[in-house]
């Protein structure tokens, strides 16, 4: 007991942890077609909701077809999506608070209240609207649920530029004359990518929790495209079978821990706060 | 009488990249109302031998050896709770930053209470704040019976560290440490906080240890002075010595360092070089790269605090009278 | 008021022989202040200031935190963009209306030296490229000889260029600091509390350093300090400033020896000197007001152990009081 | 802030001291429960938007209807024969176009006013024009007048067979007239606009069923009570009846004895019902049928317009295991007539045939294959999820190299599309909104469905005219020959795949009796009884 | 204070409108036709029907005049009536809200007391096995798909355990109160009947802890690193020089300050509790406003999003305000003159 304590207590346990899991899906998603031991759309009838077992791992769903394969192949659209929305989230956030935070004075006032007001909408229910207005289908998704989550970067980074702005070696640079364009890239921005990246980190779970949830809600991928949260959807109409449910659940579960391990980790990592001793 | 005896104390910190010795071999003590200047720049160990003696500094990767004898009492072998019996009574600190050494969301009142109600049982909490309006009347705050319920953040940073010195004062302190108090603070501010410690320090007999890297400030305040220099004491003496007639290499080039109002000189007399690296000390005489007056003795030998006729202790080979050995009395 | 002022810039830059390198008529700063409530105020962080500098010559600004030397300071070199009215005249042209290419060019010709070495450098750079960032910025080729050249200036050996910041010593970074300042071979340089920051061994080593330094490359300081012993050290003339403005100004030695206002003279006596000289305390009471409501008056009579009714109604001219000396306050004006 | 802290703490133990005699409360609660064979508990998904009959038409409409009103006719038990009820009988006349309907004696409103012709009248009236949903069922009524206090007599536009049939559904639900028009009722032409009383109906009934309205809490609760002036049987004196959404969660209830009845719920949930715990399965067939819609038009339909392809996709589809998806007790009709209905017929049962499905696409020109969007709605049939037919769907045609694209949206969404025509290709259900061959007449070229796959009359002029005489054909067994005939031509020349026809699954408590399953209004909840 | 508080109102009705707008915008956008979605078949063939039902619903005219009307109608308070449900939203609403608002304080009471407490004790004993046994617990909080988590424990603690009671507000037995606040446990309360009372707090326990999990992680993690940067300041080891013990330290000095940003959090947590309804309230038989917007927003329902929408971003609002008021409750710092 006391060797596993101080094994799990050791420095960045848990940060290593989160790298190892993402490290194992990132392996998944590039090798699924030799890890899956199905076809992810053949259907069996004669083989509908079998237990897990040998041949099936994970067992098979509704129509026969086998689950751990589904799975398997899952993780390709939830990592996509997850990290294509955090992707046009982030930028287009850093750009938006990197020119409010810059600015300033009014700009700054009318681009904030702007974001505000998207932040004010309950963010599920926005991306149902909008994935419902557009259209179910990854790419909708991702643009609903980008259009929800660039305001949280845009407000990070406009406090981080206000905060840089004012330091010394910013003002440096401008003594020395460089150019607002230069400035603000070539020195606010590195400058700010720790807590951006820390953000995107933890965001990266939250947005694969999310576009799962919107896939339960028959908003995300189109069938018979395997995808966790329309997997966990069909399951929960038969929670008996509970096999169905369980894995693909497990798989978001699994994910998303794994990335806000590694990005509570990397925030530590960055707080020199946190760090002291 | 000795309030104070540090003998022998030894601080080292246990990182990653190697055990740093933060304090070595330290040696003084204070007489009861007396005060003592502890000098030097940062990395010096100053502030870590003065958290040492407040018992703040346990954790594990530290390791502290030697005797802290306050008042009968070695502070060393204390368990936590009597030390903390300690702590705040009978000897009270005061820091650097007034302005974020105070709780921002009590008022200051409360936080003048808040050892009086831990340390004084018997008091009850009317009593207690009458106390405490009577220190802030003490440390010269205007108005003390309005500014009991006033917060930090209204007051300025002189204030401030009245509130702080208030606090220190709350019970019986015997010992008072003053952690750079002034350095945070405005020079016209500074004098008034000077000016109401060492009047506070006659009214209350108590003893003052000071410390700071301004040798002005000890100048003004300090009967004795301690100067450091790599976590070792280099020279130990009364104050007017110390600034009539230096004796280390280090103190002397600090003084020279110094711009003086009085008098002018063309070109200040700088000490060369840097403070070394505590994972990285040179050998022999920590100060001997930086020292004018090095010679090879003092890059293979550490000296030793050598006591001269006067009382005064200084570490360098120059005092050690090398005809006549370790004959250390017979010294200059 | 405006006239009285007119009249003691001209005098405060009779002072002929040498050129004056900057000329600084009612120079006013106002920044625009925000509580949490919104509640909107004025912060006068510079009020109706008006000095030179003469070429060559060291000009010091002392005061207390928060009287405004430092954002005086960084007005001069343009960060801020001064009120309505001000003029700073940088060799003759007028800097508060420069265009963005003549702007530029400014920046070679006046720089300045930050009081945190730490926080002036840019954590994710190495010392090479925040060096070589001047030269960048002004498309100048040849950089890295001229870094060489300027880590021997001041006294850096060139192996620190591949480190970074946090892996040298705070004398180390400030000489980084001033190397940078120097890279555009300017003519002025603010030099915003160099050494305060600093320990005192390293401390004179960054004054020597400066000292040196002016004398082979002809510079001009505008040297802004709190510390009235460095200030005595290194300055030529010397202003004292109190909640945004100017309340006396003279040459190093006048001010030290013949000081008129009573602020200086409180100023001089607090200072802790480690000489044996005895002088007599004056402990001002109370603390310094707050900039964004200064007294009505002068603005020092709610601390000034001789204030008299005038001063508490009446805000004393900033006048002419000696051949080289300038103060404002009722005691000196005839 | 310790007293913030010491009020959460507060906050805490209260919260855990309510676990420990929540625990006992619940216990005697169960007990409470059980032991009340009065009050029956139905979990359900509705779709309830209003309770007002003469403006429902949603599925589980009658469920309620039938609970709290009557009709002139009605259904009983699982069969779709219209039976008198209000009615004692009815004549018609030689044209077929005028009804008289004489009344029982005796029947009372919950209010304990008399039924009355007058009442008939006003519900009928009303009911057109209000020109709501259930307004189409009555297109067909031109006039309906009282004779007397217990004679109405209704004149209808043309003749119709179905007619007896729609007067079983809630549009012809007969209203206590007195009541509804104290509420600001009205059956004046101008009642669309100026009737008010439906808020009042949507909270409580104004019928002459066996149970009175108490409480509707839309997508929460409804409480019924036993109508005091119903003069037949009533088993359970108050029914509840609770919106449980999801239908695991209902099945959930259900094995716990939280509810006696789990109604939304599909063949896979049933499946796994314990035997020999206190719940069994029902089983029972519908009318619901779901197809594959294939658009005859060239522009939209693309290559599903060619006849060759839409009889390929015919011969490719797996039946057996749509039947087999469906659930126990799933049909496969030979086309648009569903089993129970006048000369439905079967599927052969090797219909399936690969061979001759590729064969037709070679003879189509696409033997290679080609893609198509298969637009599917998140609906079910009866459990069975149109999602799941359609990846049923795309695997079969896969076999003969058509490339199926499955969009999915909301019913609401797709609907629109299928209704004005666009869809090339959906899966769509047919649920009859009254039990008659004439409601399966939407199908013909040029009627409601014939058009939504464009359709056109002139396509098959025979079964046009065959469909005339089906409306009008009162004589049975002619009509079972001419609905024989017309499902023959569908089978094999049609825009139209008809899948399967559904079985409704549920499931009740052991103890529960008098559960029979009708397609129209699901359960008669006064036959419904608790033993001990 | 008065004056702030005019300004968030000033702001709350800038939001409100565009909200409404946006809503708007976006529902306008879809190729659906309200028209379709809800008229029966054969209704839908009719053209009286469809002529009457335009009309009703102002679908006659045109966009901008429907925009007109709908912010017309807003003004007098008026949200419209739900298309899909027939009935006026406000009513909906009031109907659907309390439901999910008691929930919603009871998942945010537990996430509180759980969070808070959690983070306190990994806070003090930082990088030892319970510090990383309670951050795997909070990191599973924020990682958990509430649906399935949902799922799950109602099927172990409801259908295999029995511990807590199934789907629903109350007893399937029993139905449901009428009047009152709507907040079962207050009115229960109130009206002295414990039995309910009880039976109440029962069935918010599984689904309460279910979505406070979330918000419990944030509170968690949040209140660790806050404790953790509080302990480091200058007025800690100014109390530790007082002679405090640990645990008043902690208690006294430490918690109120580490609290500041844990309300910012524990504010969004309630927000996104609100919002966040939609996956679970399904499956737990909740008669909440999750459902609503769900069955809102896929039917394209206008005035029922539009009305959900400004509902919440009322809310948002409206604890904004009050997580402002809190700050300066807490911290004088920030008091509001």
């Amino acid at each position: 007991m006391r060797k596993f304590s101080s094994f799990i207590s050791q420095k960045g346990f848990l940060f290593k942890l989160g790298l190892f899991i993402c490290a194992f899906w990132i392996i998944v998603v590039i090798f699924a077609p030799l890890i899956a031991t199905h076809s992810t759309t053949a259907q069996e009838l004669s083989i509908r909701y079998q237990q897990p077992s040998f041949s099936h791992f994970f067992g098979t769903d509704e129509l026969g077809r086998d689950v751990f394969s589904r799975v398997m192949y899952g993780s390709r659209i939830s990592l996509s999506a997850g990290i294509i929305t955090v992707i046009i989230a982030f930028s287009f956030g850093i750009f938006f608070g990197g020119i409010a935070g810059y600015k300033g004075g009014k700009v700054d006032e009318v681009m904030m209240r702007f974001s505000e007001l998207i932040m004010a909408f309950p963010p599920l229910i926005l991306a149902m609207v909008i994935a419902a207005a557009l259209g179910p289908s990854i790419i909708n998704s991702v643009i609903a649920m980008a259009i929800i989550w660039w305001p949280n970067y845009a407000r990070l980074m406009r406090s981080l530029v206000i905060s840089l702005k004012e330091s010394e070696y910013v003002t440096a640079s401008r003594v020395m004359g460089a150019s607002h364009i230069r400035v603000l890239f070539l020195e606010i921005l590195p400058n700010s990518f720790g807590p951006l990246l820390v953000m995107a980190t933890l965001d990266l779970g939250n947005a694969i929790l999310m576009f799962s949830g919107l896939s339960f809600l028959g908003l995300g991928t189109q069938p018979p495209t395997p995808e966790w949260g329309s997997m966990v959807s069909d399951g929960a109409k038969v929670i008996q079978n509970w096999w169905v449910s369980t894995f693909p659940g497990l798989a978001i579960f699994s994910i998303s821990i794994g990335a806000n391990f590694v990005g509570d980790g990397l925030r530590d990592f960055l707080d020199p706060k946190l760090q002291k001793e | 009488m000795t309030l104070l005896k540090v003998e022998d104390l030894t601080i080292k910190f246990k990182s990653r990249q190697g055990v740093v010795k933060a304090v070595d071999n330290l040696n003084f003590e204070l007489a009861q109302g007396s005060s003592l200047g502890i000098v030097g720049e940062s990395g010096s160990g100053k502030s870590v031998t003065s958290l040492t003696i407040m018992g703040l500094l346990q954790n594990a990767n530290t390791e502290i050896t030697g005797n802290i004898d306050f008042d009968g009492l070695d502070l060393l072998k204390l368990s936590p709770n009597e030390m903390r019996k300690i702590r705040g009574n009978s000897i009270s600190m005061i820091f650097q930053e007034p302005m974020t050494s105070l709780n921002p969301l009590h008022t200051c009142g409360k936080q003048i209470m808040e050892p009086i109600l831990i340390h004084q049982k018997e008091v009850s909490k009317q009593e207690a704040k009458k106390h405490a309006i009577e220190l802030l009347r003490m440390v010269g705050i205007p108005s003390p019976e309005q500014r009991f319920h006033e917060y930090p953040h209204q007051m300025s940073g002189g204030m401030r560290q009245r509130i702080m010195i208030a606090i220190a004062l709350a019970c019986n302190t015997k010992l008072l440490i003053a952690d750079e108090p002034t350095t945070a603070l405005d020079v016209t501010i500074q004098a008034q906080i000077l000016d109401l410690m060492n009047s506070l320090k006659k009214k209350r007999d108590m003893s003052i240890i000071m410390i700071t890297h301004d040798l002005g400030v000890v100048k003004e305040m300090c009967e004795k002075v301690v100067v450091m220099y790599t976590g070792q004491i280099v020279e130990k003496s009364p104050t007017e010595l110390v600034f009539a007639d230096p004796l280390h290499p280090y103190t002397k080039g600090l003084l020279n360092a110094i711009p003086k109002i009085s008098n002018k000189v063309e070109r200040l007399e700088a000490i060369e070089g840097t403070v070394p690296d505590a994972l990285n000390m040179p050998s022999g005489c920590s100060f001997h790269p930086r020292c004018k007056y090095a010679t090879e003795k003092c890059t293979l030998e550490v000296p030793t605090l050598f006591q001269l006729e006067d009382g005064r202790e200084v570490k360098c080979f120059i005092y050690d009278g090398s005809e006549k050995g370790d004959d250390v009395n017979a010294a200059k | 008021m405006l006239q009285n002022n007119t009249n003691s810039i001209a005098t405060v830059s009779n002072d002929t022989g040498t050129e004056n390198i900057l000329e600084v008529s009612h120079l006013k700063k106002t920044f625009h202040i925000k509580s949490p409530d919104g509640k909107k105020g004025l912060l006068r962080a510079v009020d109706d200031v008006s000095f030179t500098i003469k070429k060559g010559e060291t000009f010091s600004l002392v005061g207390e935190s928060g009287c405004g030397k430092s954002t005086l300071g960084r007005t001069l070199l343009g960060l801020y963009t001064p009120d309505q009215g001000s003029e700073i005249l940088f060799n003759g042209e007028d800097i508060t209306n420069f265009s963005k290419s003549k702007r530029k060019n400014f920046a070679k010709k006046a720089q300045l030296i930050f009081q945190d070495p730490s926080a002036c450098l840019n954590p994710r750079r190495t010392i090479k490229q925040i060096l070589l960032e001047p030269f960048k910025i002004h498309k100048i080729q040849n950089g890295e000889a001229k870094i060489k050249e300027l880590m021997d200036m001041v006294g850096l050996a060139s192996r620190f260029l591949d480190r970074f910041p946090h892996e040298m010593s705070g004398g180390q970074k400030q000489r980084v600091g001033i190397a940078r300042a120097l890279a555009l071979n300017p003519e002025l340089i603010v030099c915003d509390e160099p050494v305060s920051a600093l320990d005192v061994s390293i401390q004179a080593q960054v004054i020597n350093l400066l000292e040196d330094l002016q004398k082979q490359l002809n510079l001009t300081y505008l040297f802004i300090s709190h510390d009235l012993s460095v200030v005595h050290h290194i300055s030529d003339r010397v202003a004292v400033m109190y909640l945004g403005k100017i309340v006396e100004l003279t040459t190093r030695d006048e001010l030290y020896e013949k000081t008129q206002h009573p602020y200086t003279k409180s100023l001089l006596s607090s200072v802790p000197d480690i000489s044996d000289e005895h002088r007599e305390k004056i402990i001002l009471t109370g603390d310094v007001p707050s900039p964004s409501n200064p007294p009505a008056g002068c603005r020092f009579h709610t601390r000034c152990p001789v204030a008299m009714d005038i001063c508490k109604t009446k805000e004393p001219d900033f006048i002419q009081t000696g051949s080289k000396h300038f103060a404002s306050c009722h005691l000196h004006i005839k | 802030m310790m007293k913030k802290i010491s009020l959460l703490s507060i906050l805490l133990v209260l919260v855990l001291s309510l676990f420990a005699c929540s625990n006992n409360g619940e216990k005697t609660n169960e007990s409470g429960g059980t032991s009340n064979t009065d009050t029956i508990v139905i979990g359900v998904a509705s779709d309830w938007k209003t309770l007002d009959p003469a403006r429902a038409y949603e599925v589980f409409g009658n469920l309620y209807f039938y609970a709290t009103y009557e009709n002139l006719y009605t259904l009983e038990g699982s069969e779709l024969i219209p039976k008198p009820a209000l009615a004692k009988e009815y004549t018609v006349d030689e044209s077929g176009l005028v009804y008289t309907f004489k009344l029982e004696e005796g029947r009372k409103f919950s209010s304990g006013n008399a039924v009355t012709a007058e009442d008939v009248v006003f519900s009928f009236n009303r009911t057109i024009n209000l020109k709501d949903n259930a307004s189409a069922l009555a297109k067909g009524v031109v006039k309906v007048e009282a004779l007397d206090d217990k004679t109405v007599v209704v004149n209808l536009k043309e003749k119709d067979a179905s007619f007896l049939s729609k007067l079983t559904s809630n549009a012809f639900a007969v209203v206590d007239s007195k009541v509804v028009k104290e509420q600001g009722g009205s059956d004046a032409e101008d009642a669309s606009t100026t009737d008010a009383a439906t808020t009042h109906l949507d909270g409580t009934s104004a019928g002459s069923g066996p149970y009175v309205l108490k409480k509707w809490t839309p997508n929460t609760e409804m409480v019924l009570e036993k109508n005091p002036y119903y003069t037949g049987t009533v088993n359970a004196s108050k029914i509840i009846i609770k919106e449980i959404p999801d239908p695991n969660t209902q099945i959930q209830a259900l094995e716990k004895g939280e509810i006696d009845v789990a109604l939304s719920v599909g063949p896979d949930q049933v499946k796994n019902i314990k035997e020999g715990g206190n719940s069994k399965v029902v089983s029972s067939p519908t009318s619901t049928l779901s197809f594959l819609l294939m658009n005859n038009s060239t522009e939209i339909g693309k290559e599903m317009s060619d006849p060759l392809v839409q009889q390929a996709v015919r011969y490719a589809l797996d039946y057996k295991g749509f039947q087999q998806l469906a659930g126990d007790g799933a049909l496969l009709p030979m086309s648009f007539v569903q089993d129970g209905f006048v000369g439905a017929k079967s599927r052969s049962d090797n219909y399936q045939n690969l061979e001759k499905a590729k064969e037709l696409m070679k003879k189509a020109g696409y033997e290679k294959g080609f893609t198509v969007p298969l637009t599917a709605a998140n609906y079910d049939s009866e459990g069975l999820s149109w999602v799941t037919i359609a990846e049923k769907v795309k695997e079969d045609l896969a076999k003969i190299n058509i490339n199926v694209e499955i969009q999915t949206g909301d019913i609401g969404v797709v609907i629109e599309d299928y209704r004005n025509g666009k869809t090339p290709f959906l899966v769509m259900h047919w649920s009859p909104d009254y039990y008659d061959l004439s409601n399966q007449l939407a199908f013909i070229p040029g009627d409601i469905v014939g058009k939504r796959a464009n359709w056109e009359p002139s396509a098959n002029a025979k079964l046009v005219s065959l469909s005339e005489q089906a409306k009008v054909e009162i004589d049975d067994t002619k009509r079972a020959e001419i609905s024989g005939k017309m499902q023959e031509i569908i089978a094999e020349n049609s825009p139209y795949a008809f899948l399967v026809q559904h079985p409704k699954s549920f499931a009740v408590g052991v103890n529960l009796e008098g559960v029979t399953y009708n397609d129209l209004y699901k359960l008669r909840l006064n036959e419904l009884k608790l033993s001990k | 204070m008065l004056r702030f508080i005019a300004r968030r109102l000033l702001f709350l009705l800038f939001l409100l409108f565009g909200v409404a707008l946006f809503v708007f915008i976006l529902s306008h956008l879809v190729p659906s036709d309200p028209v379709a979605a809800n008229l029966s078949q054969s209704a839908l063939n009719n053209p009286e029907i469809v002529a009457a039902f335009k009309e009703k619903w102002g679908l006659d005219q045109s966009l901008f005049s429907q925009l007109l009307l709908y912010f017309q109608h807003l003004l007098t308070g008026d949200l419209g009536t739900s298309i899909r449900t027939g009935r006026p939203v406000f009513d909906d609403l009031m109907q659907f809200f309390p439901a999910t608002l008691e929930l919603s304080i009871v998942a945010m009471v537990i996430a509180l007391v759980l969070g808070i407490l959690f983070g306190t004790i990994s806070a003090i004993f930082r990088n030892k096995a319970i510090d990383h046994i309670i951050r795997t617990v909070s990191i599973s909080g924020v990682s958990i798909p509430s649906f399935w988590f949902a799922l799950i424990m109602l099927n172990i603690f409801s259908s295999v355990l029995g511990i807590t009671p199934g789907p629903g507000r109350i007893d399937t037995r029993t139905t449901t109160p009428e009047g009152g606040t709507g907040l079962l446990l207050l009115d229960s309360f109130i009206s002295g009947n414990f039995q309910l009372f009880s039976d109440v707090a029962m069935h918010l326990i599984l689904p309460g802890t279910v979505l406070g999990f979330f918000t419990m992680g944030l509170i968690a993690r949040q209140t660790r690193s806050n404790l953790l940067e509080v302990l480091s300041m200058d007025y800690v080891r100014t109390a530790r020089s007082k002679g405090l013990k640990e645990s008043a330290i902690i208690v006294k000095h430490a918690i109120s300050n580490a609290m500041i940003p844990v309300i910012t959090v524990a504010g969004i947590g309630f927000c996104n509790l609100l919002g966040g309804m939609v996956l679970v309230e399904n499956i737990f038989a909740w008669p909440g406003i999750g459902q609503y917007a769900y069955l809102s927003a896929v039917s394209l329902d206008f005035p029922a999003i539009c009305g959900v929408s400004l509902l919440i971003a009322f809310i948002y609002v409206v604890i904004n305000l009050l997580i402002d008021i809190l700050y300066g409750v807490i911290d004088p710092r920030v008091r509001y003159e």
